[in-house]
């Protein structure tokens, strides 16, 4: 993965913003700055699962970092963001600190769940970031009531709701995106299509490709290419002032591949992806990669800026496995707190045996 | 003190609630524009408007997840369900997601949410219309489940759920609705949740009970008192968070315990309560906890044999009986 | 509706088979006269209903005969058919006594459920009639599994799927849709489009009409005029025969009209819809009375056969009701059976308190 | 006899049940191609071609139906769910089509359907996949429901569910693929529905437990046995039907029982099987039945409160010196 950080092209002889498909420079730098961050910290979290820091599930979204990237930062702070498993990479786009999301991978009290989510359910609050949902599809009808919570409180909010391209296929999304139309509600609901769930090809469970999966309900449907970060970008800074302006509800088919394994046991490839088809994509479809080549050509970016940006990426990330690594496991009371809002001695009695304190 | 009915009672319970908060919402089917299936919601829609009081699709899972999506982004909805029969559709969302995300969040994301509806059988309506759904609701930590067996708890417990922070299942009774009775005026009259009620006192014997059960328990003290038997009985109102004081104060007062519910036996309220019961107050019993629940089939249509699979005071009489060992 | 019964039309001066869609005089007979006898067997079921004879849930299926009639009678015996809740008429379509119905209502023994089933759960697995649902949507994917054991021993049967038009918004509808045309299941999806989900306009809880549901899956959709037994007959013959052919699964948006109320408590007119509207219908889009029509124009019927014919649906369905009647209930002992196939002493212990017969 | 893991186990009844009945097929989400999210249909695919292995789209509750579809005509689907959590999503055809077709209609249509995958927490998957969903399929009457815990219960229950004429939920554990054990080779080898077994004998308390807890309790009796206690240790294998007489016999022997179970006490097996014991034996019970379960909580994600949350040998032992009045 290294060798994405060395540029390949030659540097351009003329700067031009029309390589930057009308991105400002400064966003372009910062998107790239941004991916970096999720490159890296991904793969230091891959290092930590490899030595037993990280327990459970982990998926990485090595190889989609356009799709958090590209959509989040094109949002508003006090917009909602809603995902699935895979979504290390929107907490950090999201705002979410590093640290606090490498802390929660590791379990620890100092995570943005208290360490009692884990990899699959990163959670802020403050930030809008709702999580971080392990059942296929179910986020789907969640990120349909935040909208609601919005449109009711007649606010100008936009949701954007991540899903992979197997979750359409579950009744959660038909039973969501209908509502949201039939309401008019302003969310985004974002397909990151890879191409497989888990070790299925989309193509073997549906005679219709991605863009068709919002026909039935009058959805207006974007195909965006989701490795080049720019398109992207600008895609959903549109699509967002569309339903802030009370366009209703939008649909993406989002263009992308995942260049690891679905979770840590499942090979890159070899089994369901021929190494030629992973390989090819990781050469020609590497979104950072990309996202350098345009810099450079349009002359915003040379070889030492970049090793400077993705060294302070490398640092970042090394900061966070030193802080997770560093705090302390959640405390033992944690076990009983949060189950309620409101237990406390004599209030809450769960099932009687806890309540007296084991029975006797 | 206003008389009025069960139905009536959730009705201004809604009604006073959505006009104190105005986070409140109502949603389901049919709950505008036709004033509920079973005319709960009567008069909302012309008083709230129909942002407030919204006739969803027939979509359960669907409209139960983005009642959760709303309450975790700071609303108080009220999701109706035609009955709980149809809400198994929606459970995931229930169990996986309401029930988890405060603590999955690390106590961050709020849930205050209320999936209210009738529970349980009716008359004749067959094996998929006619269960009782605590169990379901009640297995998993993180929902709170509520079963009003009056018109005065109907109201003070669904406006306590309304008011709760947590998701609460407020199980009313279809074969309720009609039932008349006392219920308090005040705006601010609630049931805290988690708190039984004793309905009769009596030293022979204990009938707990929850729901539309209750008045069958009651029919049978009478029956009972007849015979010279005093029967307490009492009403669970909660059943997550059980009210472990006063059941098992009734347990050590009259050491003979008989539970009744609706629903099935296997695994049901019942076996939780028995099997608290006689953990907690195991040398206080006379005899063993038993338990009166609908027979262990599919409810049939046919009269006769519905009329078999549901309990009923003869039971329960019977039941006290064996646990009293008289006859 | 005895009305409907007297022609109102002039009688024909010239019988033409035109009239008649191609279907054959003895075809239109046929369905005529099937659908004169759902329409009585129904008015005895709601007079039996009145009269506390039959109890629970009781769907009349009034003004929608000729989905019944057009679509089960174009089918092969031994094709399969399963439905929801709305369908007595659809039971005798494929050939259930109409005693044997009448008496599943009335909770007698002798019903074609033995009396456990009721309105909502008419079965008969001779005959291929597969119920007789209550779960709005869920026997589609209960469809889809018939027509995947078509497929599985290389058969010929087709399918047919009844449903209502609020059917479409559940996620089940969904799941069974897109697996059907991914494996090409042999099952005609067929929505009985009849504009209302009891109270609510298919119209509110919606963005799109009917025939574009299937859209996402691919799966071809018809329109048909479901008031029009003959149009409805001639769809289903060829609809079948390219299901039978392997051509894959079909959807059928079937435009039709409910003249009741959704059940017994539901008023017929003067809440969600009004008079003017239901009157219109009943006037205007009788199925009975616009076959009739067709029938006596194209010289194949006149006042004295149809009254013959409707003499002879009146008593089969008086004789129907005499016969549930007379039927003894289910004997008590079929409480405890057929909830398993095997139970029986010793082997089943339900709970454990059954088993031993009572606690001691 | 042969040694093999739990998964090749489950495998070889697959492959030996597909064999003799040309209508029994597999479906679920990676099951073919992928030989199984936990390779328990590995080279299903290739030995029985893709009619009869079959990659389904994450679709639980429609390709659950489809298969009560299927069984309802005639065929033997075995349904595998990736894990029973995401199963919540499909009870709606569980417990109201599979478990009431055949009452429904008076018995003429049977449902003979495999429902199998694993069950229960593994390690740090956190709330929403560490589940153990016995009760919400146990509840209800219909579903039978068993719970292998070693290699040869995994293919003898196995196959007798494939065999069996109605619809069986097959719950495994995660954390035992790849346990070995000897396992019978003959092909017609099964081990009946209902039947429990007891694992040790002793005279002092019963372990009453199924499921991969089964491991945990032999741990406890080994323990307790250091002590000079001497426990008996059951595994249920089947939650429904219960295996009342061995279950009966047991606690009347030892005067003492305690429950273990994986998932949440509130309304569990245990719970069942608490009220179950005292209702039948209440005269031969020294001390009140005892539960060891999950706390009540969500399944945390970090290690050490999932530690703290999932029941322990040690947690048995002090509940059986409880039941015995020790220390
Ligand atoms: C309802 C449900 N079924 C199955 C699973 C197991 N599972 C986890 S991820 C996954 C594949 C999802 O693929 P996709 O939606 O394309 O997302 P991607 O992993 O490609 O990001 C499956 C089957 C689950 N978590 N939830
Ligand atoms: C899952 C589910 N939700 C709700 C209901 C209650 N219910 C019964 S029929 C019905 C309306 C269905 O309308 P439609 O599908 O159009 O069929 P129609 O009655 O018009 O024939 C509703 C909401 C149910 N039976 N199942
Ligand atoms: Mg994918
Ligand atoms: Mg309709």
């Amino acid at each position: 993965m290294a060798d994405t950080m060395t540029a390949e092209t030659t540097p351009p002889d003329a700067a031009g913003e029309g390589a930057l498909h009308g991105v400002s420079p400064e966003t372009a730098l910062r998107l790239l700055r941004e991916m970096l961050l999720y490159r890296r910290f991904e793969e230091k979290a891959e290092e930590a699962y490899a030595i037993g820091k990280i327990g459970g599930f982990c998926h990485l979204h090595i190889g989609q970092e356009a799709a958090a990237a590209g959509s989040i930062l094109a949002l508003r702070e006090d917009d909602y963001v809603i995902s699935a498993y895979r979504e290390h990479t929107q907490a950090l786009a999201k705002g979410i600190e590093p640290s606090a999301v490498m802390a929660e991978l590791f379990g620890r009290a100092t995570g943005c769940s208290g360490g009692k989510g884990g990899s699959m359910h990163l959670f802020d609050m403050e930030l809008r970031f709702m999580g971080g949902h392990g059942i296929v599809g179910a986020q789907v009808p969640l990120a349909a009531g935040m909208g609601w919570k919005i449109r009711y409180r007649e606010e100008d909010q936009v949701v954007v709701c991540f899903m992979g391209d197997a979750a359409v296929n579950q009744g959660a999304f038909h039973e969501a995106l209908n509502m949201s139309a039939v309401w008019s509600l302003p969310v985004i609901y974002v397909v990151e299509n890879n191409e497989y769930g888990m070790g299925t090809a989309f193509s073997r469970v549906s005679m219709t490709p991605i863009s068709e999966k919002a026909c039935a309900y009058g959805i207006p449907t974007s195909v965006v290419d989701g490795q080049d970060v720019l398109q992207t970008w600008g895609a959903f800074t549109e699509l967002a002032a569309e339903v802030r302006a009370g366009g209703g509800p939008r649909f993406v088919d989002l263009r992308t591949y995942r260049f690891k394994g679905h979770s840590m046991s499942d090979p890159v490839s070899g089994t369901y992806r021929s190494k030629e088809e992973v390989d090819g994509k990781v050469k020609e479809a590497d979104p950072i990669a990309t996202l350098r080549d345009q810099l450079i050509e349009a002359g915003h970016l040379d070889q030492a800026a970049l090793e400077e940006l993705d060294a302070k990426a490398k640092e970042v990330a090394q900061n966070a496995f030193d802080f997770a690594d560093e705090s302390p496991l959640p405390d033992p009371s944690a076990l009983y707190a949060d189950v309620y809002a409101d237990e406390g001695p004599g209030r809450i009695y769960f099932d009687g045996r806890e309540r007296s304190g084991g029975a006797d | 003190m206003a008389q009025m009915t069960y139905r009536d009672a959730l009705n201004e319970a809604l009604r006073e609630e959505m006009s104190r908060d105005p986070d409140v919402f109502l949603m389901g089917e049919e709950v505008a524009e036709y004033d509920g299936a079973y005319k709960v919601s009567k008069g909302l829609l012309d008083a709230f408007g129909d942002r407030r009081v919204v006739d969803s699709p027939i979509s359960e899972l669907g409209f139960a997840g983005l009642g959760v999506g709303a309450a975790m982004a700071g609303l108080r909805p009220v999701i109706e369900f035609m009955t709980f029969n149809f809400s198994i559709l929606a459970l995931d969302q229930v169990i996986n997601h309401a029930a988890k995300i405060r603590y999955m969040s690390g106590g961050q994301i709020p849930c205050p949410i209320v999936f209210r509806g009738p529970n349980g059988a009716a008359l004749q309506l067959s094996a998929q219309h006619s269960q009782a759904c605590e169990i379901y609701y009640a297995h998993a930590p993180g929902v709170k489940v509520v079963t009003p067996a009056t018109p005065a708890d109907a109201k003070g417990l669904l406006k306590a759920a309304i008011r709760d922070p947590d998701p609460v299942a407020v199980m009313e009774g279809e074969l309720l609705y009609n039932m008349r009775g006392e219920v308090p005026d005040d705006d601010d009259f609630i049931v805290p949740i988690g708190v039984a009620e004793v309905k009769q006192e009596g030293e022979d014997v204990s009938i707990l009970t929850h729901g539309k059960m209750v008045h069958v328990a009651l029919q049978a003290a009478r029956a009972l008192d007849k015979e010279g038997v005093r029967a307490e009985v009492v009403d669970l109102r909660s059943i997550r968070p059980l009210d472990v004081d006063t059941i098992l104060a009734s347990a050590r007062k009259t050491n003979r315990v008989v539970y009744l519910e609706e629903g099935w036996g296997f695994a049901g309220v019942g076996a939780q309560i028995a099997a608290l019961v006689q953990e907690e107050a195991f040398d206080h019993l006379d005899a063993p906890v038993l338990r009166v629940s609908q027979a262990d089939v599919p409810m049939p249509y046919a009269k006769n044999l519905e009329n078999l699979a549901k309990p009923n005071a003869d039971r329960v009489v019977e039941a006290c009986n064996k646990v009293l060992y008289r006859k």
